[in-house]
This record gives structure tokens, sequence and C-alpha cells, in this order.
């Protein structure tokens, strides 16, 4: 990685390459101006250099053709860069469904991953070549910002809020992990690496690092330890196969539908009495402050084994984990559903 | 007219004659009103996506606010009443002060003053009412809402308590005014001062017209 | 156009400068042209003070380890680098100095509309910088011009508020000077000085001022917000913990600071319209194009806002509109420098101080403005947002553009302010300088920016450090290339030659006047007659 | 241009004018039209804002003289709400595009956090 003066970062991800066509079109376009001014500039400083103090050019006549021409023209070209580059963010930004989800949590100063089999690691990510990955992302504090430069990728971590990445890792190394957004005093230190590995030595290094529980089984057992289960097997709801269903609240007193998603969950546990399951009294007390970011997760994908649902969320179609139906007003009765337009 | 307003010495050196002076004015103001829109308008923008965001929680909030009414009627309409009246007694003052009636327009300041008086007053007491409540958001926010609705709540503050302020300042400005009518300063050739801030005033009265519908009636 | 012949005025005639020589007189004077003298004396010497941080901070950034301060020296040396020079320089830099000075002139009128408000923006001014400077004495700000919640608003806990505050009574003085020069425009011209008579400088400055009113009042709102929040110890609107979002703060804080980097390129432009066509003594060429190119500047400056914001989480669809307009906003400026260069074509271009700054703008904003691209482009933000190649891309527009057209313009107009003339060998020595000084400063931090090295790191990964150190190299000779100007100009007011009232035969009615001139600026309001720079019509002083 | 005056009997009018409008706005506010449209753009809160923006027009015209003033007065008063209206429809556009598991409460947000000394 460290060879002389490096003018370029590596190619290591499906999006390298063309970020990088990308960026050479761009520095083409760039420099030919900015060549064509500065040679217009010189050869008329010198060839209308002032030979004597009273000489005065006649009067310039505006050509209303050639400021159309300058004004055309760069559109033009500024337009085939918009769309070249939105296609390429809309790509990055619209995750496949078979991708492993990892998840990310952004602390202040240091960055906590979990893979789906339980490993938990600090400040580095082990992934396998060729397999696409996706990174469920969230922070404890401020906004930070999950950057690859060998991946020619980044994503700002936003807290109370769950922002995705996903990227196919295509050549074996080391690459930087930086983060960009200025989160305090250790921002420069809360860097890491990304490690690229071939199948074999993925598989070896699973088999190496102990594994700890899967988020499933942590999630099982916070599950008891919090005293969830007490409840909600007999007087509060019983949570099998409420993730992706319709679940009809109340909130703040009026009635509404809601879809059961990570957001509702998460906000359940963290603020349950914004949306009050319908026959049930708000008793559940706030986690807020005794859960962690991880622990959520983990409880989270307990949750959603209760429901059968896959543990990989299906992130389909371009606006993240779940898409919802547009704004058909709701075929129940009178009560206005909420797809999911009224989460918190 | 008899004497010239340039040689009362009625226009500033920098304009040529008293007409450039006045349109001067208008335009300042009415510039300076354009920063207050975008002011006001910055939190109007927050309203408006948090509204997008949590509208049940908004409605809640806003029902909240209604609780508070006098015959039957909540305080927020009363106060657009106020204002409205108000905004009378100033065009009545502009109006006195170009032509000169000097008592009228004394008395048109005061009722304009009263009337903002007044509208402070039921903003007092409504906050009261809140504390009481505690609908003031902080630790010891009412527990049986969700933390949205304490958020319309800051929302609420912020918007009327902003407002509130440039009623304070209109109130000071138009205390100047009545001083400069004693002092007989007010004449049909300077009159400028007030028909300026009686356009400040019409403004506040304008954000209001806004806040209360955004605030009181969110249904 | 009355042609006054080019006689220097005795200095004993009664000017604006030694009419009176109390204290009193310049600090609670009304006149525009000494309220533009306060602002230039203020900015430089908050210039000097983001000088210094910039130093450190280039200084720290030698050795990949950062040995020069800790990570939170280093923190607030940066956010007082971005406040002084975005807030307390370049803001107020050419509109508040060379804007008061020479409007109220180029107009043809003996003061600004309201001349009140004008010494109200300065001590607004002056007290937003010094609450900012007391801020910075008690302890600083660690939070990055930008005091992006929630950071800013819970977990930083230096004297942000104290800021905010600050930069909020800096923003009223923008506001009333923005006022201000919006209403002298309109209602105080001259007779026969239509729109289109009109200096571009003066279209340039309407179109900032537009901006200035209506885009500061919502940063205004948005910083008092944050202020609150802390003052009281409460959960803001932007904190998530009520549910409140800290994206949206990005979005009303960008509403106006996209604006405002328009607001500080805007009246560059403007001054580099009136040089290029005075030393190469020719109407500028394409002038309506020109001119409503700075109208669409402010306009379409207000829908670009979002690009800052690609990697926030934005929604797909809102990053594709807001990298529409942003190449949208791309055009107007390209059409003015390939105007400029234009004007250049069959004119007889003598190579003056004011005309090697213009031309060094027109060089660095073009590479700044098509650096722009770069980052409006979603496919390429997304690889360098947040790093160098931002940093390298506003400093090319910021000092490449507008600190070297605002040295250019106090070149241009300092014998009008002061009756002297500059030493011309030591300005072009000087405007060399600071050119090489400045590409070998800010080039290499593009190559930095696409390795992928983040900002505001006090400290970095090895492999870039070759380039921080050239760019190190590059920042010493630039610092040398500002400390010359501030001494020859210096050194001008005593021995200058007595410059006459019109040293570069330049058009315009504040040639017209003596330099320095008088206190009402003209004896008798001037009549125009002619379009503007009509040098084709002027007659030449002999060989 | 002399600076022509609002007669008296204009003032009174538009004046109680604002006081319908105000009645009416009340009392649409009772009536419950949430059926229409979606949850947080139903027709109360068109009528409440159409009503709203009457109101506004009849004080800006005839208290604030601008239907007397220039041309130029007009375009002074009316650009501001141009753009604040950019601002918003931007601003709720993108809002409402993004994907929907946006906004949460962190777990552990300080609830007094430690800010700096006033």
């Amino acid at each position: 990685m460290h060879n002389g003066i490096p003018l370029f970062p590596p190619e290591a991800s499906n999006f390298a390459p063309r970020v990088d066509a990308l960026f050479f079109f761009l520095v083409a376009v760039t420099g030919f101006f900015t060549l064509l001014i500065f040679a217009l500039i010189v050869t008329f400083i010198i060839r209308f250099r002032r030979r004597r103090p009273d000489e005065r050019p006649e009067k310039t006549h505006s050509h209303m053709a050639l400021e159309l021409a300058w004004s055309v023209i760069p559109l033009g070209i500024a337009m085939v860069i918009f769309v070249w580059g939105a296609v390429l963010f809309y790509q990055s930004r619209t995750p496949p469904p078979n991708a492993e989800t990892v998840a990310v949590i952004a602390k202040q100063w240091m960055w906590k991953i979990q893979h789906q089999d339980g490993h938990r690691e600090i400040n580095e990510l082990h992934i396998p070549v060729g397999l696409p990955i996706v990174l469920e992302m969230t922070s404890q504090d401020v906004i930070h910002d999950f950057s690859v430069p060998a991946f020619r990728l980044k994503q700002d971590v936003v807290p109370g809020a769950y922002t995705h990445e996903w990227f196919i890792p295509t050549q074996i190394g080391q690459y930087h992990l930086f983060c960009d957004q200025y989160c305090g005093t250790g921002h420069a230190l809360m860097t890491g690496t990304i490690y690229v590995m071939s199948k074999e030595d993925y598989q070896q290094w699973l088999g190496g690092a102990p594994a700890e529980l899967t988020p499933r089984a942590a999630g099982e057992k916070l599950f008891t330890n919090y005293g969830c289960i007490a409840c909600h097997s007999t007087r509060a709801p019983s949570l099998a196969g409420v993730f992706g269903s319709q679940v009809a609240v109340t909130i703040d007193g009026s009635p509404a539908v809601v879809r059961a998603d990570e957001a509702y969950i998460r906000e359940s546990i963290l603020d349950p009495g914004a949306k009050i399951v319908k026959g049930y009294p708000n008793i559940m007390p706030s986690f807020r402050g005794q859960l962690s970011e991880e622990q959520i997760m983990d409880l989270m994908a307990y949750i959603k084994s209760l429901s059968g649902a896959a543990e990989v969320p299906n992130y389909s179609g371009p606006s993240g984990s779940t898409t919802q139906p547009e704004q058909t007003p709701p075929p129940m009765g009178d009560v206005p559903s909420f797809p999911n337009r009224v989460n918190p | 007219m008899p004497d010239h307003p340039e040689h009362l010495g009625l226009v500033a050196h920098q304009f040529d004659d008293i007409e450039q002076q006045r349109e001067a004015a208008t335009l300042g103001m009415w510039a300076f009103l354009a920063t207050e829109v975008l002011f006001f308008g910055g939190l109007i923008v927050a309203y408006a996506v948090y509204r997008h965001e949590y509208f049940l929680s908004w409605r809640k909030g806003s029902e909240e606010l209604d609780k508070f009414t006098f015959l039957n009627i909540s305080a927020g309409a009363w106060n657009t009443l106020v204002l409205l009246t108000s905004s009378l007694t100033v065009v009545l003052s502009v109006h006195a002060a170009k032509h000169g009636k000097n008592a009228l327009l004394l008395r048109m300041l005061l009722a304009t003053m009263v009337l903002g008086a007044a509208f402070l007053g039921i903003k007092f007491l409504e906050y009261s009412n809140d504390y009481r409540e505690h609908l003031i958001p902080g630790p010891n926010f009412s527990p049986e809402v969700s933390n949205h609705v304490q958020l319309f709540f800051v929302m609420y503050f912020a918007m009327t308590g902003l407002h509130a302020l440039h009623m304070v300042i209109g109130l000071g400005l138009f205390t100047w005014l009545a001083v400069q009518t004693l002092r007989r300063k007010i004449t049909p050739d300077r009159h400028q001062a007030v028909e300026t801030i009686g356009l400040y005033w019409h403004f506040v009265d304008l954000v209001w017209i806004f806040l209360f519908p955004l605030l009181y009636l969110v249904r | 156009m009355t042609d006054v012949l080019n006689i220097p005025a005795e200095p004993t005639t009664e000017n604006y400068l030694n009419r009176q020589f109390t204290v009193r007189s310049w600090l609670l004077t009304q006149d525009h042209k000494r309220i533009g003298i306060l602002y230039m004396v203020t900015i430089t010497f908050f210039f000097l003070i983001g000088g210094v941080a910039a130093t450190l901070m280039r200084l720290q950034l030698l050795t990949p380890k950062g040995l020069l301060v800790g990570p939170d020296m280093y923190n607030r040396l940066f956010t007082m680098h971005g406040i002084m020079m975005i807030f307390f320089f370049l803001l107020p830099s050419i509109p508040s100095t060379i804007g008061n000075f020479v409007i109220p002139l180029m107009l043809g009128a003996r003061d600004l509309a309201f001349p009140k408000l004008n010494l109200l923006s300065y001590y607004l001014y002056l007290a937003g910088g010094t609450l900012a400077l007391v801020s910075l004495i008690l302890g600083g700000v660690d939070t990055g011009w930008t005091f992006y919640t929630p950071y800013s608003s819970t977990f930083s806990n230096e004297w942000v508020a104290l800021t905010l505050v600050g930069i909020f009574l800096n923003g009223f003085s923008s506001i009333l000077t923005g006022l201000n020069f919006m209403v002298t425009t309109h209602t105080m011209r001259c007779p026969g000085l239509t729109w289109f008579r009109l200096p571009l400088f003066i279209w340039s400055l309407y179109a900032t001022s537009l901006m200035m009113v209506i885009a500061t009042p919502v940063v205004a709102i948005t910083l008092l917000l944050v202020a609150l929040e802390r003052i009281f110890h409460v959960h803001g609107i932007f904190d998530p913990a009520l549910g409140g979002d800290p994206i949206l703060f990005q979005n009303l804080f960008w509403f106006y600071s996209h604006p405002a980097v328009y607001i500080m390129v805007l009246p560059a432009m403007g001054v580099i319209s009136e040089i290029i066509p005075c030393f190469s003594r020719k109407q500028v060429f394409g002038y309506h194009a020109v001119a409503f190119s700075s109208i669409s500047i402010a306009v379409i400056g207000f829908l670009v806002w979002g690009h800052h914001m690609f990697v926030t989480g934005q929604s797909i669809y809102g990053g594709m509109a807001f990298s529409f307009l942003s190449f949208l906003v791309a055009i107007p400026s390209a059409v003015k420098v390939f105007n400029w260069t234009a004007t250049l074509y069959k004119g007889s271009i003598a190579l003056d101080t004011p005309m090697l700054y213009a031309l060094g703008f027109i060089g660095l904003f073009t590479i700044g403005g098509l650096t722009g691209l770069f980052l409006a482009c979603l496919g390429m933000d997304m690889h360098v947002h947040d790093t160098y190649f931002v940093i390298a891309h506003f400093h090319y527009i910021m000092v490449g553009g507008t600190v070297l057209a605002y040295l250019g313009a106090v070149h241009f107009w300092w014998p009008k302010m002061t009756g002297r003339m500059y030493p011309e060998w030591w300005g072009r020595f000087s405007a060399l300088i600071i050119f090489l000084g400045f590409n070998l400063t800010f080039f290499p931090q593009f190559l930095l920016g696409y390795l992928g090295m983040p900002r505001r790191y006090f400290a970095y990964a090895p492999e870039f450090q070759v380039l921080n150190v050239m760019s190190t190299a590059g920042a010493s000779i630039m610092g040398i290339g500002y400390f010359l100007p501030l001494c020859y100009l210096l050194w001008s007011l005593r021995w200058g030659k007595p410059a006459g009232n019109n040293p570069y035969n330049a058009t315009g009615l504040e040639w017209q006047t003596p330099s320095p001139p008088p206190v009402d600026n003209f004896e008798q309001t001037p009549v125009v007659t002619h379009e503007p720079y009509c040098y084709h019509l002027m007659e030449m002083p002999r060989a | 241009m002399q600076h022509r005056d609002e007669s008296l009997k204009t003032c009174y009018i538009v004046y109680a004018l604002l006081i319908v409008l105000l009645v009416l706005t009340v009392i649409a506010a009772r009536v419950d039209f949430s059926q229409h449209g979606f949850d947080y753009l139903n027709l109360n809160i068109v009528i409440a804002l159409v009503i709203a923006v009457l109101k506004a027009v009849l004080v800006m015209l005839f208290f604030m003289h601008v239907r007397l003033s220039s041309r130029l007065t007009w375009v002074f008063a009316s650009t501001a709400f141009f753009f604040l209206a950019l601002l918003l429809a931007f601003t709720v556009a993108d809002y409402s595009a993004r994907p929907m598991d946006r906004t949460i409460a962190p777990p552990d947000a300080p609830v007094v956090a430690n800010f700096d000394h006033p």
C-alpha cells in the first residue's frame, strides 16, 4: 500500500472501476477547458499587449450566437456527467437481495462490527472476496461516516436512523477504513482496516476466531434476562409472527395501523408510549439507556426469528430495507392505515 | 405646498427629494420584512417536516393546546381577533398621522398598545396553563404522551416565543411613537415613522395569521 | 461623459480623509467611505487570526503522527480558521469594504440610502467578531464552522453558544448591508444611469445583496435554535431523543451556506468585470450576458444546497434533483469566464497589478469551478465527499478567486481611496508569489482527496505525507505573498506618488471625482449619457 | 407619485372581512374532513391554509398599502414568499422520498447532556 507517492487508491470493489472511469472522463473534460482558457489568455496577453500608451481598440460587438454556444455546449456536457453519475449513485444505493448483512455500530471514536454468524470485531472487518455485503449502520452518539477509499464508497452513519451501504469486494488485500464526518476529538483515530480474504482464508478465519452467540441466540438470552418473556407470553401482545405484520395501534390517542418493521420494533423497545397496541394498557417500561445498540440488534434478530422472517431483511427496491405500498387509503373501515408513514 | 419639505430639513442629505426618501424608507422596510418572513420561515420548514413525519402526535399536541378556552373558543382564536383589531387601529393611526389629526393618532396608538398588551396577557395565561399541565418541554413533560408531542411543544414555544418577542419590540416602538406624538414631532410632512412601524406591526399580525391555523387547528 | 483631465488634485483640498481627524469622527462616522475603511482595517485583523490558525494547521500536517498540537487543539484550530475566514473575512471582504466605498460613487449618489444603518452594520459586525474572539480566548470551539448537530448541540462541551451568538450578530450585519445596497441601487441612481448603464460591479453586488437579504435569516434562526438548546439544556428540534432529525439542521444550514459561498464569490466576479475592461481598454464582451448571469447565479444558488448532503442518507431522488440543479448553476459561471476571456481579444492589455490579480482569478476560478462539477456529480461525490478534494475545491474558489479579486480591488481602487499610488513592481512581484504559493499549496490536495484522505484529521495515514509536505511548503510561500501587500500599501500611504483623479484612465463615475473624494462625493450630481465601459469614446492622454 | 391612501370605508370593510374569515376558519376546524386525502395532508389543513392566505393577502394589500404602492414594492413584498416556498418544497419532498426507517431515537441519548458552561 505504501510505494513511493501513491497517486491512485487501489481498485478493490465492484464500484471502483466505474467510479474511476467517470473520474478520468471528468479529468479529461475539465483539463480540456482549463487548458483552453489558459492558452487563450496567454495568447491574448502576448498578441494584444499595449504597445503605445494612447492605443485605443475599437468597440466590441456582442455575438448572441457565441453566447448561446458557450452556454448550451457546457450544459450538454454537464448533463452527460449528471446522468452517468446519477446511474452510478442509484446502483450504489440499491443493495441486491442476496447480500449478506453486517451490522455496524459507530460509537464515538470506534467501529463495532457484528456478523450474522455471531463474530464481533472492533475497527476491523473480515469479508470474503466476491460476496455482496450490505452494512446496516447506526450511530450511538453523533454523525459518523463509514468510508472506504479503496471501494470508492462512503455513507454517513446517523444517530436515530439505519443507513445502508453495499459493495462486492473484488481484490484481496487490506484497505483503509476512515471516519469521514467530523465527530469530535478522536475523529482522526476512528480508523480501521478492511481485510478482504479468499474464501479459504475466510473459512479458516471463521474457524479460528472465538464464535460467540449468534445475534438470534444472544437476543433470546436478552429477551429472558430483561424480563420481556414475563409479560410477552400472557399479559402483553405475543411477539410470535409480529415482525412484518400490520399492527393496530393507538398513537397519542388516535387509532392507526402500522407495519411492524425494524423501526417499529426498535421504537417499541425504547419509547413504548409512542405506539400502544390496541387493547393493551400503556404499562411497558422504556429500556432507553439500559440496552446498547448491539443488544437492540440482537433482540431484533430474535424477534424476527419468532415470525420466521429471513434473518436477512429483504432489500428489494430503491428505498432501503422494507419498502411500503404507496399512499392508497386503507381498505380497513374508517381506521386510517399508516403503511409506515407515521413511524417516528 | 407652501414651504418645500427640502427647506424644512426634512430630507436627509443623501436624498434628492422627499419622494425618493419615502420610497427608500418603504422599500427598506419591505426588504427587512422579507428577512423576517424567512426568519420565521426556518421554523415553518421544521414544523412542516415534523408534521409530515409525526402527524398524529401533532394532532394530539394541537388538541392539548385547544383545551385552554374562554367562552368555548380557544385562546388562539381570541388572540387572532385581538391582533386583527390592532391592525385596524394601526391603519387608523397612519391615516390620522397623514391628515394631522393628532388627538385621533394618540388614541389609536394607545389602543394598539392596549391590544398588544392584551395579546401578551392571553399568551401569558396560556403559558402558565401549559406549565400547570406539564406541557413545557423538559424533564417533567407529561408522561402520558409520546416524545413527538414534546417535539410539537418545542416547536410551539419556539414559534410563539419568537412571535411574542416581536410583539414586545412592536410595543416598544409604539411607545416611542406615542412619545413623539405628544412632543408634536409627527406632522403630515414627517409621518414616515408611523407608516414604517405600522408596516412592521402588520407583519407581526401576518405571522400570527399563519401561526394560528398551523398550531391550533391541526386536525 | 464629462472628460475630467487627469490633473492630480492638490492634497490641500478638503476631502473625506482630512476633513476631521478626531477618533470620534472615525468611530461615529456615517460616511460610507470611512465605514469602508473601518471594515478594511477590521477584516485585515481577522484575516491575520485566520491565517495564523491556517499556518499552525499546515505545520501540524507536516508529519503523519501530527506532533505539534493534540487532537482537541487541532479541532479548535480548524474551527477558528473556518469561522474567522468565512464569517469575519470573506463574507464582508468585498461587499462591505470595496462595496461600501465604491457603490455610491459608481451610482453618482452622495451616500447609501441608510447611513445610520450602515454604521449599525459595522458595529454589529464588530460585536460579532469580538464575541467569536472572546469564545476563542476562553477556550475555543471544536465543532467546525458547520456546527453539525448532534455534536454541536449535545456532545461538544466548548464555547459553542457564545460563538453562535457572535455569528448571529454578524449575520444581521450582513442582512442590513445587503438591504442598504439593494435600496440604494433601486432609488438613488443619478439621472441618466439606467439599469443597463450600470457598471457590472453594481449588478453583481445587487445579486449578492439579494442573497444576503433572503438567505441569512434562515441560518440566523437555525443557529439561534442550537444556541437556545445549549443554554436551556432542553432537547431541541434537531435532537434524535425527541424524534428530531440532525439532517434537518443540515438542510436549513446549507440553505444559507450555499448562497453564502455565492455571496463570497459574486462580488469577486464584479471586481473582475471592472478590472478586465479597464486594463484591456475595451468594452466588456457580452455585457447583458454577464449581468444576467449574476442574477441567475443568485436565484439558482438557492436550489442547490442538497449537494452537501448526498451521502447523509438523503433520498436518492432528492440527490438526483440537487445534482441536476448544481450542474445548472455552473453554466452562468462558465458564461462569465468565457466573456472575460473574450474581452481580452483585440484589446490593448497592460499587465498592471490589478490586471495580474484579475487574470490569476480567471485561471484559478476556472479550476475551482470545474472541480465543482466533480462534487456535483453523484457518482463522484460518494467517493470524494468530506475529503481533501473538497478542501482543494473551495480553496481554489475562495482563496484563488475571492482573495485574489479582493487584493486586485484594493490595488485598483487604492488611488481613489487614499490619493496615493502603490509601488507597481512590488505589486506585480507579490501577485506572482501568491499565485505560485497558492498552486503549490492546494493542487496536491486534489490528489490527496482522490486518495481518500479525510478532512479535519490531525493525523493521517503515512502514505499521504509527501503531498502534505508539498502543501505546507506552498502555504509558507503564500504566507509571504500575503504579507508583502500589507507592507507596501501602508508604506504608500506616506510615500506613495500622488495619484490623479483617474490614474488608469478607467470609465465609471467613481473616476470622475477627485481622489480621495470630497465628503459629498461629487460637486454636482453627474449625468450619464453613454453606456458603461465606453473606452472607444474616451480620449487618451498624450504619449 | 403622490402617496394616495385607502379610504376609511375600505379599511372597515376589510376589517369586517377578516373577522368573518376568522370565524369561518374556527368553524371549519370543528368539522372533521380528515377522510379526504391521507394523514398529513387532509382537507382540514388545506381549508385552514387557504383562509390564512386570504387573510394575509387582505392585510398586505389594504392595510399595508401595497395595492397603491409602486410595482417595485409588489416585487419586494412577494419575493421572500417565493424563496420560502422553494425551501419548503425541496425539504418536504426530500423527506417524503426517503426510505421509511429513518428517524428513531438512539438507545442511550443522554436525557440531560453535558452542555457548556453558560
